[in-house]
């Protein structure tokens, strides 16, 4: 699935998208996030504060107990704001 | 005529009065235009701020506005609506996002005009970045602006 | 630098975007403006209308609007705000009033602007007269107009 | 003093302003409108529901007890319908 980044959380991880293969046993939007933290220092930092992240399947908001079957995308940012 | 919902994220700066010009032209059924601009000042809790750069979650930032937009058009009677938002760099006095909303009534445009930015503020995927002096650093939400947004929550 | 009232009743039509410019221009302490335009319908209660007429009390009307705008700079952490009520004749389409209100924050500039326009539906002493179809007649006030003024009464 | 009319009020009367000197036992705004009324068919036409009569002395609204001594100008109007 892609996984895209926005904010400091891209500036953090230091891509803005990129195509992940989790294990089967990362089922939620919050396994997930723990999947990536261990994936290296940058991704540890991107994710060091999992309360703040806020995450999107294909492009509408979801919460960590969100299921990541059959998803396309996934996104991972801060809090917004915009307006 | 049916009430259409005008979304336009763009880098290109915005006419407030252009901008009503097209959501009344032609039409005798508006009594009340509300606009609302959001405007980038210059300083940010007492810091001054050379600028703003805004990023966006392209695909995302559209279908989300859209859907409020459509969720304005349905709780209120209005006869149309805009939203444009800036992204890129802004400076100091330049307008960053503008909420138009029309209808026979002014209640019914003030209160679409508030829910729109309200949810800007709270939950569409934008992302602001201010050059300080100091160095650039990403602006912090606020509790306020959620608190805000939550009161049109249907319960 | 002060927040200012900038008051007019005048026949000649005005221009939102213009006056926008006027009350941000050289700052950049603003973070919102919000405008409303309150705009001539083709029709009254579903009867088609040709025009409306707009009497005002010269010299009460420009004093009362002022004792509003300034109860709004006492209450409101505004930078500026402009009111411009039209008199005369006014055809479908054509703009009657305008509020501006320009704060730091945008729930001020919503809540003035809103207290303005409640203020001036209710208590300012205008009077509109419509031609119909079968001849012209004044309009009468309307009690919710009241009722969405009296919201704004400190108890 | 000065009494001013507008809208209805001042069609009905057939005036914009005149000078008028009430006697001494009229001292409020409601006694006025009574006076005003029994000056003739139009004042009568005009003040026929004083309840809907608003009214200001020297440019500020006044409700119907309010003492007319020392006023300069006093108008009388149709509930307002501007905005």
């Amino acid at each position: 699935m892609k996984v895209k980044y926005f904010a400091w959380v891209r500036e953090r991880v230091g891509m803005a998208e990129e195509t992940v293969e989790p294990p089967a046993d990362v089922r939620t939007v919050g396994d997930l996030i723990g999947w990536l933290a261990k994936r290296g220092e940058s991704y540890a930092h991107a994710f060091e504060t999992p309360r703040v992240i806020r995450a999107a399947i294909d492009h509408a908001h979801v919460k960590p107990d969100a299921a990541i079957a059959g998803a396309r995308e996934i996104a991972f940012f801060p809090p917004m704001t915009g307006g | 005529m049916t009430a259409i919902a005008t979304i336009r994220i763009q880098e290109a700066d915005f006419d407030v009065g252009q901008e009503i010009a097209a959501l009344t032209r032609d039409r005798t059924d508006i009594g009340a235009v509300v606009s609302f601009s959001g405007i980038c000042r210059g300083s940010e809790n007492g810091e001054p701020i050379a600028a703003l750069t805004l990023e966006h979650y392209p695909g995302m930032a559209e279908a989300e506005i859209k859907r409020h937009a459509d969720e304005a058009l349905s709780r209120w009677p209005l006869t149309g609506l805009t939203v444009v938002h800036r992204v890129g760099r802004i400076t100091p006095g330049e307008n960053i996002v503008l909420v138009l909303t029309a209808s026979q009534h002014r209640q019914a445009a003030f209160q679409a005009a508030e829910f729109l930015m309200d949810y800007l503020k709270a939950n569409a995927p934008f992302w602001k970045r201010e050059e300080g002096l100091k160095g650039s650093s990403w602006i912090e939400a606020r509790g306020h602006d959620d608190a805000a947004a939550e009161r049109w929550t249907k319960s």
